[in-house]
């Protein structure tokens, strides 16, 4: 169903979720939504208030707390009919249906030779700067990124939120949706319906720039802006790439924009080791090789457990951290 | 709570979930009614239907095991033994309602029209899951144990929010119930008031492990309670008992009245795979014990002093199972060319960017093996020189 | 099967295992013994222990309470209203026994001697847990439900093959017990007959889900006989009842008997933190008929009908609780300052290369920013012209 | 204790892994062996056979048949003065523990400050190449390498195997033990005692060349070898590194060997996409940069679910992928 007049609407990133939710909810009663307070409550971060109350329990419910259960549960839901989309209530929550997820619904398709398909998204309220304690603010997106068969997805603001969501909800696929905590209080303008914003797949580039490109997907986006601002008044010219979708991944499109500048950093919360920026670093080193001016740095999470809240803003990557990396890019030589 | 979601909570009686003293049987190991009215049978016809089943499960297991020793299959987990649970668990759905197997349950899938050639195709090695689960409705066959469980809830809740009378039979072994998927599973059902039924296989062996070393439960049927739901066992070679339980498990589902448990106490005569030498754990005293248990012979006698079979009868029963071997060995011994296409066709809807480049990695390496087909690869070419 | 991890396997029998048909209650709301000649009623000593234990949880409740509402604490679940079970969770234990609690059960930590300010620790932010484990035998709080219990199992087998006397109690909510660790835990317990105590504070509520919604059994007891352990459920607003299931449970497991159900009904009476609204998903009326049933007032006046406690007696209890909310104020109102050496110093015995190389970047981003002490760094500068 | 005649003995890689088992259980009886089939049966591939017969039942025992249950039951058991070498009977079968591992024994240390230590080995066979079915060849590797408190380890030699074992057991912190399946049947002369091989940590160079660096770890190190032989009698010098230890990770082994020959490909059968690969080619490409010469390659496994056997040698690096990869090392520009 297209919409030819878009409706647009200021909202934050949470309520963006919500209202992706209830449009699919209202477009397609396949759409189902189950999880851990997602029903009565509206859920911890309130992302599906008001469902159950228009659409009904049968539509938006609470399950039991067992996530291996809500995920297997969903399998079998997609299985006949059904369009779930279950939420975890936080990413380290996630961890018990991990057997689920890469043994079932990242393989069913393949599995049967396209015969089964399983169009259902697993919301994962993700990463950290919110001052949360053990548990709740991994960056798990490297997990799921390399399991064959998932989408996996990060919206950096409320438009993409809204937009990339309809879309995971639209496909045929499983879809894993990553939502940064600590950007649901932000606000911006969201194009209503489905197609506001390019598709799953395509990166978008937020801010242009000459001399390095800063490459960052979810809670990293507006970090690599700001410094890109601060760079700016230094009179370094940065580019800044929003990947949007990790699974697919655009290599055109992150090519295009590195080849451009010669210069890139990857940023990234997750610990950097074997992780989604260590695949972009080699991706990038690979692919462009002749047009780098220096190696490819990685501003990511240390190798450790996610700090405690006290400790957390050492293991962020900041603005300072970004522009130390960028120092280190060899400009000597340019 | 509203919505067809709502449970009644907390006020089940206890005592009704609670199965019976011993293991419901109708009948008994040398084919004599238990009950001297033979109360509780099934009627003849479905009995021989039964037997039927069991006799072409037997000869499929005893073919899928042949096909692996003239190195067809790569391993067949066998069902021998246990046919009476494999037909049942069958023949008590509806075409609308839906089996969920466990990796041991070809014979099962069988019994439900799944094609016997078909169902063996993850073991063959050509591809995962070789029919098509919408077909017969019976899920994928895969190896990780109990996790098929919340799928067969999930199918069953989704069929119950459209109205739809469908009930779904969710297999299992004795050693998946130690499983936390069993757990959810049988919780989710019960909380939801799903149309499910759980249909534990106790064959007394999880590979090596026996049965004490995975539950210390006076019977696993007892688990049901702790779920808010019946839990039944019954002899598990006795088909009779089995048809009748879980029949009327299956019918309180459809109804309404929720998922139950059912336990089938069996066992598995033969190795757990041919790979496996059951001989290191277990002695064969025990499994002496068991074969003078049959499921077959015990029906056979039944239906024979019943004069319902005689040996045309049975001729014709036979032959309908080698039929069913023929047309397994047949297929089994076709060689399905594997197209290195299918890596990437089926992984998404639409295969991504990464995987058209990969894609042509593979294609643009077989085209230059087509283009020496002559000359030796490289790869003969180290071995030639090593020899 | 022999050795210590031999069990009896299918022989034991169900209907000791079953709970009692309604909740054992020795004290009613009143504080009345619910039996005429007070039959299982604990000692008065005990009782009053319990009792000065009690109102020390109570105040460390309102106490860490508080200090979220003025910012020293960043999250407080609150076992307010669920006193009785933690006190009697810590009072049944020796000292060489161990304790699992919830990410909940504080004040039961609390109650076994754990410093109150370093309990809080993984509130408060400094670090994940605060504690030493091994001080007290308390297993460190964490958030993910369900998952100490099969830590707890084995803890307590460990202390078997050593032929220590040790039991270990490990605390679960009701919402807790959906998980599949809970499963896989009690059925590890009872098929090595591991000494555990699984104490499963039913308080209605994981978060706004309701206790139908977690479960559809009788009772959260009756899982107990489906791993063939003994389930028991008992009124977990009444200490007297709690400290004598529980400390049955214990002595039976250090005896050899096994692991062990108990469910202690209770009830959440605050929000499941205070970033949580209640109002939201449950009626004012039902949290009101459950402060009719306060542990602390009805153990109280039990004892001063007894004639144990009097008001001086109880101005002393008073005080001493007094006492742990001091401690605690003042420590959770000392700042210490975060040394982010910290960071690369536990994750292993012996830091890697790699680590080694990350800490480097962060003692050169902290001197640098000691050299430009007086300067503002990059940072502030840009928030400093974009104002 | 150090033992100073070495005896050694030709063992194949399981029987290693078996003797690994025996001699740390004959001299430390805090040693535990458990898990599926582990005891009686020995083991689905016979390397813990024998061990309940000689240790007796409370030492080498079966569990029930529950993953999460085992690495859960080890956490206790390691908190209480245990050294428990647990086996996952397949690689995919250790994902119902995923949370355990993730949350618990991976940061168990970290969380408690360094009180409580968690000295215990999760032994996974793991890999392809032996026509297994579905769930039993996953290279599952990444998802532990990116966690970080886990050490990760994998044996590509019987020698090897014994001695990583022996260190891993003895480490006081918890070791992945990734044992590649299709070599359990590959024999070799194996130092009997602690440390008779380089120690956890340290790669090797298992081959000399002065062309271009193979880079492999575990099942795609004897490949690595029979390609760097082939190549050589074409009058290409590969240089072959085995890491043997994934985490931590060899970066001053593996810079000194690239940098010696200014190219790298790197080999391993995961698919590829956020991966261990992808890390190595990522510090491969930053730390090096400039001695190299050529784009770093990877020869992975695709990016899909692992094929059913008669599709599985199109997934596993072989000779000739790894030699089509160092074809494109450019060499024109030599
Ligand atoms: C999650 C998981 N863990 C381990 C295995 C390996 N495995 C395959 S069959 C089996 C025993 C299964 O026993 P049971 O459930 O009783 O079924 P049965 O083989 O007796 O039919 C095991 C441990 C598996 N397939 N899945
Ligand atoms: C594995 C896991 N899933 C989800 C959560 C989020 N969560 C925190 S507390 C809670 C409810 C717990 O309920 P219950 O077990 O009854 O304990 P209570 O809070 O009532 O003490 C939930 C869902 C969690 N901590 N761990
Ligand atoms: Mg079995
Ligand atoms: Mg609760």
């Amino acid at each position: 169903m297209t919409t030819t007049a878009v409706e647009h609407a200021t909202l934050s990133t949470a309520q963006a979720i919500n209202r992706a939710l209830h449009d699919a909810m209202a477009e397609d009663p396949s759409v189902l939504v189950l999880g851990e307070d997602v029903g009565t409550l509206g859920g911890v971060f309130r992302v599906t208030d008001g469902l159950t109350a228009e659409f009904g329990e049968d539509r938006c419910f609470d399950t039991p707390l067992a996530e291996a259960g809500i995920a297997g549960f969903a399998v079998g839901l997609a299985m006949n009919g059904m369009r779930p989309v279950i939420e975890m209530q936080f990413d380290a929550f996630a961890y018990p249906a991990f057997e689920q997820v890469v043994s079932h619904i990242a393989k069913m398709r393949n599995r049967t030779r396209g015969r089964v398909a399983l169009p259902l998204v697993i919301r994962i309220p993700y990463a950290g700067g919110i001052g949360g304690v053990e548990h709740h603010c991994d960056s798990s997106e490297s997990y799921y990124a390399h399991t064959p068969g998932l989408h996996v997805v990060a919206p950096s603001n409320p438009a993409d939120a809204y937009s990339l969501l309809r879309e995971a909800i639209a496909s045929p696929d499983p879809v894993v949706f990553l939502e940064p905590k600590k950007l649901y209080w932000a606000k911006g303008v969201v194009a209503l319906g489905p197609g506001g914003e390019p598709g799953i797949g395509a990166a978008v580039v937020r801010r242009q720039g000459t001399d390095a490109t800063l490459i960052a997907y979810g809670p990293t986006v507006p970090v690599a802006l700001e410094a890109a601002e601060v760079a700016a008044r230094d009179g370094r010219s940065l580019q800044v790439v929003d990947l949007r979708s990790i699974v697919p991944f655009d290599d055109a499109g992150v090519c295009a924009a590195v080849e451009s500048t010669g210069r890139a950093v990857v940023i990234a919360e997750a610990a950097g080791f074997a992780s989604v920026s260590s695949e972009i670093a080699a991706r990038v080193s690979e692919r462009c090789f002749h047009s780098l001016s220096a190696p490819v740095r990685r501003v990511t999470g240390f190798d450790i457990p996610y700090p405690p809240p006290k400790l957390e803003h050492f293991q962020l990557p900041s603005v300072d951290r970004i522009l130390d990396a960028v120092d280190e890019l060899q400009w000597e030589d340019a | 709570m509203t919505g067809i979601t709502g449970t009644t909570g907390m006020t089940r009686d206890a005592d009704r979930m609670l199965p019976s003293r011993e293991p419901v049987m109708l009948l008994d190991p040398d084919g004599r009614p238990t009950a001297a009215d033979g109360d509780g049978l099934p009627a003849s016809e479905e009995l021989l239907r039964g037997l039927a089943g069991m006799i072409v499960a037997r000869r499929f297991n005893e073919q899928a095991s042949a096909l692996v020793r003239q190195g067809r299959l790569a391993v067949y987990p066998s069902s021998y033994g246990q046919e009476a649970c494999q037909v049942a668990a069958a023949q008590v759905l509806t075409g609308e309602d839906w089996l969920f197997p466990t990796y041991r349950d070809t014979a099962a899938a069988v019994a439900r029209g799944v094609d016997p050639v078909e169902v063996l195709g993850l073991l063959k090695g050509d591809w995962h899951s070789g029919y098509d689960p919408y077909d017969r409705h019976v899920a994928p066959l895969t190896t990780p144990l109990a996790t098929q469980l919340p799928h067969a809830v999930g199918v069953a809740h989704a069929a119950r929010l459209r109205g739809e009378p469908t009930v779904v039979l969710a297999m299992c072994g004795d050693g998946g119930t130690s499983e936390g998927d069993f757990h959810e599973a049988l919780n989710f059902a019960a909380v939801f008031g799903a149309p499910v039924v759980f249909f534990v296989q106790n064959n007394q062996y999880a590979i090596s492990v026996p049965l004490a070393r995975q539950s210390a439960a006076p019977s696993l049927a007892h688990k049901g309670v702790g779920y808010g739901m019946p839990g039944e066992h019954v002899d598990g070679n006795d088909l009779a008992a089995l048809l009748d339980v879980l029949s009327g498990a299956v019918e309180r589902a459809r109804a309404g009245a929720g998922p139950q448990l059912v336990e089938g106490r069996t066992y598995r005569m033969q190795a757990h795979t041919n790979a496996d030498d059951a001989t290191r754990y277990r002695a064969d005293d025990e499994v002496a014990a068991w074969a003078a248990k049959d499921p077959l012979v015990r029906l056979e006698a039944y239906l024979r002093t019943e004069g319902v079979l005689d040996d045309a009868r049975a001729a014709d029963l036979t032959e309908a199972a080698e039929q069913v071997a023929r047309r397994t060995r047949d297929g089994l011994n076709q060689d399905i060319e594997p197209d290195p296409d299918d890596l990437f066709r089926f992984v998404y809807a639409q295969p991504t960017p990464q995987l058209m480049e990969q894609l042509a990695v593979v294609r643009d390496e077989l085209s230059r093996d087509e283009l020496s087909r002559d000359e030796l690869s490289r790869d003969e070419l180290s071995r030639e020189e090593t020899r």
